[in-house]
């Protein structure tokens, strides 16, 4: 009963706060539900008897992930007043569209039943006499190996990415780039024009010549020779 | 190994492809590359040309089925081959092709102007696809070939077409790739059926008469566009009129002749049940295309347009004289169709004459050019009566046979069939009378000059053609005398056997 | 061998001259054809005389396909013969005529020499056949031939469409003509004549399926036939194309009345006798038509007064008396008609060219008057053939003329007794138009405007010479031939190249017809002679009264009997605007219709398509997630 | 525990790491090498690949046979064109890094590992590889914001399509008790005892699977992608991940639900029939070569479901053909594409190509030979592709599906021979900056492939049927 | 596992998944949302793992989701990278700024 009880919370808490995460008007907030909702999952975890996907959740998702989130949303500065709340136009339809799917899940979802025969092509049976930790450990570094492998290397790849994306060269070091200076003609630095006497001034206003837009800071040293 | 002693029938298909590669071999200046592409598509499609005469010379009419036979693994796995044979069916269009393209490219000569070297690698390439269509005796081979010819045409229509060519072009295009792409769905169903795509193994497989119906629909789709039939004729006109004068002239010598040559080799060998049950609807299209398309010719204000509907005309006897079944009929539309491929193709020549130097195909644009240009005249006059259908002219023998053959289905099938007798008269000479005679009106047309030497040799040997199978048909139709009379032989007995067969299941 | 360079010598002049013309002068092109036909003209009557047995110069195959197989091959016998002798002159001395005549046309005269020596030719091919194929050919050849001769001077209008529209009609005529060669190929199994009139008892009972019922095959096939020769012929309905036809050149209108061209048909009725005495509901038809033109035309040629179109309307009145006779089986008659007829016809013809080169091209006879002091050969020459024409023996005309008649009266039938009664009234026409040309023309008093009359001038000789002979065969021709063609030597002499059903004895019977029947188109001539002499040389003011008073049939006939009006608005009209209309609505708006209203439809498929590429984020999600849960209910409940 | 059986993945790995050092180690500019380098490796592992011998591995998680070799060979080839094609792009749009490479080999590491599943999870791991390197690569042009939109909309829907997937695989894996291929094999024998859940988590999986595919409704990312994305990465999206997408789908639908067919195959049908419409539709309309070629590969893929949803070895065959032929065809339209620039910025424009018959005969001509034979014109590679399509349709008794997809192709002939026409018939424009021989390179040899490949099918169709008898047995 | 069956779970993850699946495309304020609603599938995925795993007494459950859960730390990471990237070239991360390319 007292399982009962903890899954009945623990579910509910983790749908409303779910609900708040894509619901509420403050990303913030969002973030903060998001956590809420990460440490009900682990406690469903911890009653289906995963203690050490629990752990990871809390450790990885609530740690390292959600934080980042936070970290994000924050570093980007915006404007949370303009922010538009409220649901897309298609929100109907859109309800319509999930309750079918509800519904769908529903009907094919109620009638779980063990499959027949299911012992013999299990995968990796639960030992009886190991804690979920051992038993996992004993498997992932041997059967699953290759797997493991695999997914350190989804994990490079997103260090590269992210680094790819968002590291930038600082604007104050300059690097200098031979084959470009050899590179430049004194067409492409020089623009003669032949005025003739106070003709140009006038046609661009006055004395100056007209504001041009500040040109993009120059990020990337290497451009193409144009 | 064939009678020529070499694989000629590959020679013959893929040889201007060799002369597309020396064009495309030769650099220089704008001038020196034209007048090279000029004078080696000649070189090439002549050199063609009297290969192909030696397919002429060397081909036994006495034989009725395919000689100068090639055969080379190709998908060995789906049992397809590289087969290429001519029998008397298809031997007369590989030389109406190896004919038309060199004069073609002289007629192009000094009409074309702008990219003359792609130009001429359009033609050869076309030629190649022609003569390759009509020989392959692999069904995918042919088809192949029956599209990719849409490729080079595509192109000279649109590049060196009209003002309407674009529309003209893409029309003509989307048409035909409809009608092929149907084809391509019963090649598939014939190949799984019978295993092989080998044409003379296609003609013995009975296919079941259910399955007949409807491959007989989608072949037809295909045939029924090129030839074209009436309801489907509307891109010709429009193909036609946009596009350059050699592009008209293939197009009306031998690509109409595809549709019916698929007829001939693919619809009525290999379907006979369904050729049997739906010859009615046939007829019925093809004479509405007979004579409606006649009215409309008669309506036309554009010489190629007029001339482009009197084709439909008759390629509707055609249709007739394949659905006859008989030997008269069925030669009647051969022949048809050879005259028509010679006589259709002088007349847009002819047209191109003129254009050349008004620049203009509306009728109205002339008149009176009988004292300007008496030859141009003779000529015309020459090659209007040969559509006409004069006795003496290439154009009457296969009109001729055809309502003979016509009569001994159905009476009406022959009177209304030869009504194009009568129409293809009045919008004939309504035309040439519009065009040659009365007097000048329009002082441009004061100076114009009569053909020159190269137009001569342009129209020399399509008068000499068009003259002799007039007079000398026998020697055109001793060719596919056998294969047709084999052909006719072979689908009464395999209808016949059908409905012995259906009786044998009620009793 | 003589008789094939008779038929091809036409030929040979004709390429020299037209494609060498240009080459080698108008003179030698010109001195080219008529040799060519002075040949012909040789050979043909040399042939007809020292012919003895029928035979068949082969020539060579024409047409193969299958069973149907078709030669080029020349026939030789009586009848054939006899055509080709008698083209192969008539046609000769229009040449030599043309000389004179086309001496001061503008256009180079080459091509006009070798369009007759085609026309020539054509003809030779058509009564020289073997088979209704090459029958067919020369046909067509003729056809063409009027057609470029009508239209010989292209730069007027009127020409033009004459000779389109002769051509077109002829086609019209034609196609039925070709599908009766088709039944035939379907009942005989050949078109060869040789082939098809041993085996015409055979297949008497052969029917065909038409109209829902079965016909007897031969009455079908003689009905196709019959139109065929309506069409060349000009007979009535048919007959519309033969008097526009005469803005050719006259020698040309000479050519197609009288040697060539419109006696076609007779002669394919003659040729095709072995078949058409088995269809006599078709001869019954053929009786019908040829009675009713005989009178319909002369109705017409009273009221003409363009001086060439009276004497076509003779011509189209003369082949209704042909086929009347060939209707009710005497085609014997019918040949010896169409051959005294090729004289008068070309002698008047060339005569009435001979007065309007005299009158310069004037060619209506209210203009004329007068003129017999001035041109007295071509006055004389006229009146022989006009004799001949109405009759009056012993021109040529009256022994064919009363063989007809008196046929029609002999074949004692309903329709016998019809055509009777047409031809004798025809007769009396006949007489009576012909002296009003004659009276108005070369009699009283000259209504011609003096610089006219200061030009006139007899034709020179090159022009009269040919009239005289014709005129000589117009007198004596048919004293001379009678016996042959239609007395009692006639079984021998036609050898059997005209058939006559053992129970048809209407030939032999000729002799022995009532006085009456007889002497009626004689007294009828005279009647017509004498009327015309009242009211164009005793009164004339007279007809001028008649047609203010009948007004409404003068113009009725005036008018041709609104043939061409009628025709006009039944058939052309209607057709151009069908044409029209099958253009810009039918192939236009609704065939073209279907593949632009589907390529539009494709475009606004397209436009609506990315309609839903809308570039929201969520809308991407929300076409997935709707493609999920259809995906998932179709799986799950359609499973 | 044959691990050898994976040794080209491995190797390609330990390349890429090797490589990823070597470029931040270097101080100056190493794209050039690395790009070299790469290929290089591509090449090392493509002969490996060709070495492998048959067999499971990693306790039946991983597979190597005839059919992985076939799309792993294809899949290399796809990438390797892509890079060579990047180089001199890349440098000339100032995104020249040596992580380009690097991203590009992982990705393909991925695909590999894609192709070679034979475990529920090797497949998402290899997916999310080759995802994750993709979606980094969709924005590369990081100071683009067409670029940047483009890898924020793949990410999200992709992301989106793997939740999916998963979700699918969750049950999948719950209502059989496997993730084993060839157990859901061996436990799905008798198809009627299939409970509704299991077929609703092979849905899910189909339709993450058939997004990475692009077919119709998952393929809304694609325009958008394929134009926004640098055109280098474009050419990537849409030769490689192509590949190993449908040949995971191939595997996954003709092992583990082999026995299911008639139950999934009317969803297979549904998507193709919509995936070719919408293709021939809405490509029709579109102004952007790039966008044009997206909804081109839209339709093109639709065709490949067809071999898919004839659920026989037969359709398998097709279906690599085609996918070898398409990946030849549509990098060698890229590479033409990516010819168009003028004073150094690319033109994406169709009408930008107006009269380039005129101007540049030769790209022109290629382009040609691709245009046709993505119509599907005979003689051009891309009839067979289709020949042996509807070969399989019509021996499946798909009829339907055959007269639907030979119409639309013909829609879609309208669009390709319009390039032709702007190519051909309209005047000339300004002439296109010189290409790189790098890309002549490309576009010489795809071009010979696609026009010549008539004349020497049986190589390709050899291989491909020898692929394909591993499904569907 | 005692009363509270499998149902319960696959009822708590399929309402998470949907609610997901919502997050994604009916919310219009900004993109990081979605990236959390891509978290919540996921998150649903594992409980649907978890949840198989303990029923049929397998772990290949449970290291499916530890591999989801690895994944899904790297599509956060990248995820937000992207949506840096973004933000950096529009100045916005509104969900409905994002439609530069449509059509």
């Amino acid at each position: 009963m007292i399982v009962d009880f903890f899954f009945y919370l623990f579910a509910a808490v983790l749908l409303i706060s779910a609900t708040l995460v894509v619901s509420s008007r403050n990303p913030v907030h969002s973030v903060l539900f998001l956590i809420l909702a990460f440490f009900n999952a682990a406690a469903l975890f911890l009653i289906a008897g995963a203690e050490f996907l629990a752990m990871i959740l809390v450790v990885v998702y609530v740690g390292a992930v959600a934080v980042l989130f936070l970290f994000v949303v924050m570093m980007l500065d915006i404007d949370f007043e303009q922010l538009r709340g409220g649901l897309q136009r298609y929100a109907g339809v859109g309800a319509a569209v999930g309750a079918a799917l509800l519904v769908e899940f529903a009907v094919a979802l109620g009638g779980w039943k063990l499959a027949p025969n299911v012992e013999q092509i299990l995968g990796s049976p639960t030992p009886s006499d190991v804690s979920n930790t051992q038993a996992l450990g004993r498997i992932l570094y041997t059967d699953y190996l290759f797997l493991f492998q695999a997914a350190g290397l989804v994990l490079l790849v997103a260090m590269i990415g992210a680094i790819v994306l968002t590291l930038r060269d600082r604007k104050t070091s300059r690097h200098q780039n031979i084959g470009m200076q050899n590179a430049r003609t004194v067409a492409e630095t020089l623009e003669v024009l032949t005025i003739s006497l106070g003709a140009g001034t006038t046609a661009s206003g006055g004395f100056l010549r007209p504001k041009q837009p500040e040109p993009e800071p120059e990020e990337e040293p290497v451009h193409g020779h144009h | 190994m064939n009678a020529a002693g070499f694989p000629i029938l590959s020679l013959i298909t893929w040889l201007p492809l060799i002369g597309c590669v020396v064009i495309m071999a030769v650099r220089g200046d704008e001038a020196t590359v034209a007048s090279n592409a000029r004078w080696t598509a000649l070189w090439t499609s002549l050199l063609v040309l009297a290969l192909s005469l030696v397919l002429w010379v060397k081909f036994d009419p006495r034989e009725p089925g395919f000689q100068f036979n090639e055969s080379i693994a190709w998908l060995p796995h789906y049992r397809i081959g590289y087969k290429m044979g001519v029998d008397g069916i298809s031997t007369l269009f590989v030389l109406l092709s190896t004919v038309l393209t060199p004069i073609c490219i002289l007629a192009s000569w000094d009409s074309i102007q702008v990219k003359v070297r792609e130009f001429m690698l359009s033609f050869l390439i076309l030629e190649t696809m022609m003569v390759g269509m009509f020989c392959a005796t692999d069904f995918v081979v042919f088809y192949m070939f029956f599209e990719a010819v849409l490729i080079p045409m595509y192109l000279i229509i649109g590049v060196w077409g009209g003002p309407r060519r674009v529309y003209a072009a893409v029309k003509f295009f989307l048409f035909t790739l409809t009608g092929s792409v149907l084809m391509l769905l019963a090649l598939i169903a014939m190949w799984l059926h019978a295993g092989t795509t080998d044409i003379s193994v296609l003609m013995d497989t009975r296919f079941p008469v259910h399955m007949q119906t409807w491959l007989f629909f989608a072949l037809m789709a295909s045939f029924a566009v090129k030839v074209p039939m009436w309801p489907v004729h509307t891109w010709l006109p429009d193909a036609h009129v946009e596009a350059p004068t050699a592009g008209s002239v293939i197009l009306a010598g031998v690509l109409l002749k595809m549709g019916a040559y698929g007829f001939l080799r693919f619809s009525v060998p290999m379907l006979p049940d369904a050729s049997q049950t739906f010859a009615p609807l046939v007829f019925t299209l093809s004479v509405i295309a007979v004579v409606y398309t006649s009215f409309v010719a008669l309506a036309q204000e554009d010489m190629k347009k007029l001339i482009a509907y009197s084709s439909v005309a008759h390629m509707g006897v055609v249709t007739i004289g394949i659905f006859t079944f008989n030997e008269q009929g069925v030669q009647g539309a051969l022949f048809q169709m050879l005259s028509h491929g010679i006589v259709s193709a002088a007349l847009f020549l002819i047209v191109g004459v003129v254009y050349d130097r008004i620049h203009s195909r509306e009728i109205v644009r002339y008149g009176g050019l009988a004292d300007r240009m008496p030859g141009y005249a003779l000529v015309f006059m020459v090659f209007t009566l040969a559509s006409v259908g004069l006795p003496g002219t290439a154009g009457f023998i296969g009109e001729f046979l055809v309502i003979i053959g016509a009569a001994q289905i159905n009476f009406w099938l022959a009177l209304l069939g030869g009504l194009g007798m009568i129409l293809g008269a009045a919008y004939m000479l309504y035309l040439y009378r519009r065009v040659i005679f009365g007097t000048i009106t329009h002082a441009d047309l004061r100076h114009i000059l009569d053909l020159n030497p190269r137009e001569w040799a342009v129209f020399a040997p399509l008068v000499v053609l068009t003259l002799w199978m007039g007079i000398y048909p026998s020697s055109f139709t001793g060719f596919f005398d056998e294969s047709v009379a084999a052909m006719v032989q072979h689908h009464h007995a395999a209808v016949a056997s059908t409905v012995r067969l259906a009786q044998e299941m009620v009793h | 061998m003589v008789y094939a360079i008779a038929v091809f010598a036409p030929l040979v002049g004709a390429l020299i001259s037209g494609l060498l013309g240009k080459a080698i002068g108008d003179r030698a092109a010109m001195g080219a054809s008529v040799l060519g036909m002075l040949i012909a003209a040789f050979c043909g009557p040399y042939a007809f005389f020292t012919l003895d047995e029928p035979g068949v110069v082969d020539l060579g195959t024409w047409i193969e396909a299958g069973k149907f197989h078709v030669d080029w091959a020349l026939r030789y016998d009586t009848l054939a013969a006899a055509m080709v002798a008698m083209v192969s002159f008539v046609s000769m001395l229009i040449h030599v005529y043309s000389i004179g005549y086309m001496a001061h046309d503008a256009c180079p005269r080459y091509r006009f020499f070798a369009y007759l020596s085609l026309f020539s030719f054509a003809m030779l091919m058509l009564v020289s056949a073997d088979n209704l194929a090459q029958l067919f050919f020369g046909w067509e050849g003729v056809g063409l031939c009027s057609y470029l001769l009508i239209g010989y001077w292209y730069d007027r209008p009127a020409a033009c469409a004459a000779a389109i529209k002769a051509f077109i009609v002829n086609r019209i005529a034609d196609l039925p003509f070709a599908v009766g060669l088709a039944l035939i190929f379907l009942a005989f199994g050949s078109i060869e004549f040789s082939s098809i009139f041993p085996d015409v008892t055979k297949h008497g009972a052969d029917t065909y399926h038409l109209f829902g019922t079965n016909f007897p095959m031969l009455e079908v096939i003689g009905f196709l036939l019959f139109i065929g020769a309506m069409g060349k012929s000009a007979q009535l309905f048919l007959h519309v194309w033969l008097p526009d036809a005469m803005e050719g050149p006259t020698p040309v209108s000479a050519l197609i009345h009288a040697a060539t061209m419109v006696t076609a048909g007779v002669f394919l009725m003659a040729r095709m006798s072995p078949l058409m005495e088995y269809a006599p509901y078709a001869l019954t038809f053929v009786t019908f038509i040829g009675a009713s033109t005989a009178l319909f035309a002369a109705t017409v040629g009273c009221v003409q007064n363009d001086i060439k179109r009276i004497i076509a309307y003779s011509t189209c009145s003369q082949l209704g008396y042909m086929f009347v006779a060939a209707g009710v089986g005497a085609y014997q008659a019918s040949i010896f008609h169409l051959i005294t007829h090729a004289f008068f016809k070309a002698l008047l013809f060339l005569g009435a060219g001979s007065v309007i080169h005299a009158m310069s091209d004037e060619q209506d006879i209210r203009r004329m008057g007068g003129l017999a002091r001035l041109i007295p050969v071509t006055c004389l020459v006229m009146w022989i053939g006009n004799l001949a024409l109405a009759g009056i023996p012993p021109f040529a005309g009256a022994y064919s003329k009363d063989a007809i008649i008196s046929a029609a009266y002999l074949a004692h039938t309903n329709i016998g007794s019809y055509a009777f009664v047409c031809t004798v009234l025809a007769a009396f026409l006949t007489a009576f138009y012909s002296w009003r040309l004659l009276f108005m023309t070369f009699h009283g008093t000259s209504r011609a405007d003096h610089h006219t009359l200061e030009h006139v001038h007899e034709s020179p000789l090159v022009m009269l010479v040919p009239l005289l002979l014709l005129a000589t065969g117009a007198f004596f021709a048919g004293m001379a031939l009678h016996g042959w063609f239609i007395g009692e030597a006639q079984a021998d002499f036609w050898n059997h190249s005209i058939f006559n059903r053992p129970d048809n004895t209407i030939i032999p019977q000729l002799e022995h017809v009532p006085a009456a029947v007889e002497y009626a188109p004689l007294i009828f001539a005279a009647a017509g002679i004498l009327l015309a002499w009242i009211m164009y040389v005793v009164r004339p003011d007279l007809p001028r009264t008649l047609a203010r008073h009948n007004r409404r049939i003068y113009f009725f006939l005036l008018n041709k009997w609104y043939f061409d009006e009628l025709y006009d608005r039944i058939f052309v009209r209607p057709l151009f605007w069908l044409a029209r209309y099958s253009w810009r609505i039918g192939d236009a708006t609704i065939i073209d219709g279907v593949p632009n209203g589907l390529a539009a439809l494709a475009a606004g498929g397209s436009r609506e398509a990315v309609k839903i590429q809308t570039g929201s984020l969520a809308a991407y999600a929300f076409v997935m997630l709707i493609g999920v849960v259809v995906l998932v209910g179709v799986f799950m409940f359609f499973r | 525990m044959n691990w050898t059986l994976a040794l080209p993945e491995l190797v390609l790995a330990c390349c890429g790491m090797a490589i990823l050092v070597f470029g931040v180690l270097r101080k100056q500019d190493s794209t050039m090498l690395a790009t070299m380098f790469t290929i290089g490796a591509f090449v090392i592992a493509g002969m490996l690949v060709a070495t492998r011998v048959s067999g499971f591995g990693f306790n039946g998680q991983f597979v190597s046979d005839a059919f992985a070799t076939f799309n792993k060979e294809l899949i290399l080839l796809g990438g390797a064109l892509a890079l060579i094609l990047s180089l001199d792009w890349n440098r000339s749009q100032g995104i020249a890094r040596f992580e380009y490479p690097v991203l590009v080999l992982f990705a393909t590491v991925g695909m590999m590992i894609m192709v070679s599943a034979s475990n529920l999870m090797t497949l998402y791991l290899g997916l999310e590889l080759q995802s994750l390197s993709l979606y980094v690569l969709a924005a590369f042009a990081r100071d683009n914001l067409r670029s940047s939109e483009a890898g924020l909309k793949y990410f999200v829907l992709s992301g989106l399509a793997s939740g999916l997937l998963l979700y699918g695989i969750s049950l999948v894996y719950g209502f059989s008790g496997t993730m084993d291929f060839q157990a859901l094999h061996m436990a799905l024998r008798t198809p009627a005892a299939a409970p509704p859940g299991l077929i609703v988590g092979i849905v899910f999986v189909l339709v993450g699977l058939a997004f990475k595919v692009s077919a119709v409704p998952f393929h809304m990312w694609t325009p958008d992608v394929y134009e926004g994305a640098p055109t280098p990465v474009t050419v990537f999206f849409a030769t490689g991940p192509k590949v190993a997408a449908m040949a995971l789908l191939l595997r996954v639908m003709g092992t583990s639900f082999a026995e299911l067919v008639p139950a999934w195959q009317s969803l297979i049908v549904l998507m193709s029939i919509a995936s070719m419409v919408l293709g021939a539709l809405a490509a029709i309309g579109q102004r952007n070569i790039k966008r044009l070629m997206a909804y081109s590969s839209i339709g093109h893929m639709g065709y490949a479901l067809i071999g898919l949803a004839v659920g026989s070895s037969d359709g398998v065959r097709g279906v690599l053909v085609y996918m070898t032929v398409y990946v030849a065809m549509t990098a060698g339209t890229f590479a033409c594409i990516m010819a168009m620039k003028r004073d150094g910025r690319p033109v994406e424009q169709i009408s930008d190509l107006s009269g380039l018959a005129t101007t540049d005969p030769g790209l022109a001509m290629a382009l040609t030979v691709f245009m046709f034979s993505l119509a599907g014109i005979p003689l051009m590679a891309g009839f067979f592709a289709k020949l042996y399509i509807f070969l399989a349709a019509v021996k499946g008794g798909l009829w339907t599906l055959a007269v639907i997809g030979v119409l639309t192709s013909v829609v879609g002939a309208f669009y390709y021979i319009r390039i032709i026409k702007v190519m051909y018939f309209d005047p000339p424009a300004e002439a296109f900056d010189r290409r790189p021989p790098a890309l002549s390179f490309v576009v010489a040899a795809t071009g010979l492939f696609t026009a010549f490949f008539f004349l020497f099918p049986a190589p390709v169709v050899d291989a491909a049927e020898m692929a394909s008898r591993v499904l569907f047995r | 596992m005692t009363s509270v069956s499998l149902n319960h779970y696959l009822v708590v993850s399929g309402i998470l998944l949907v609610i997901g699946v919502f997050g994604i495309f009916l919310n219009r304020k900004n993109v990081i949302i979605i990236l959390m609603s891509i978290e919540l599938i996921l998150l649903a995925v594992n409980l649907n793992l978890v949840a198989f795993s303990a029923a049929l007494n397998d772990l290949t459950g449970q290291v499916m989701a530890m591999f989801v859960l690895t994944v899904a730390a790297a599509e956060a990471a990248i995820g937000l990278a992207i949506v840096l990237v973004y933000f950096r070239n529009r100045g916005s991360i509104q969900v409905e700024d994002v439609n530069l390319m449509k059509g």
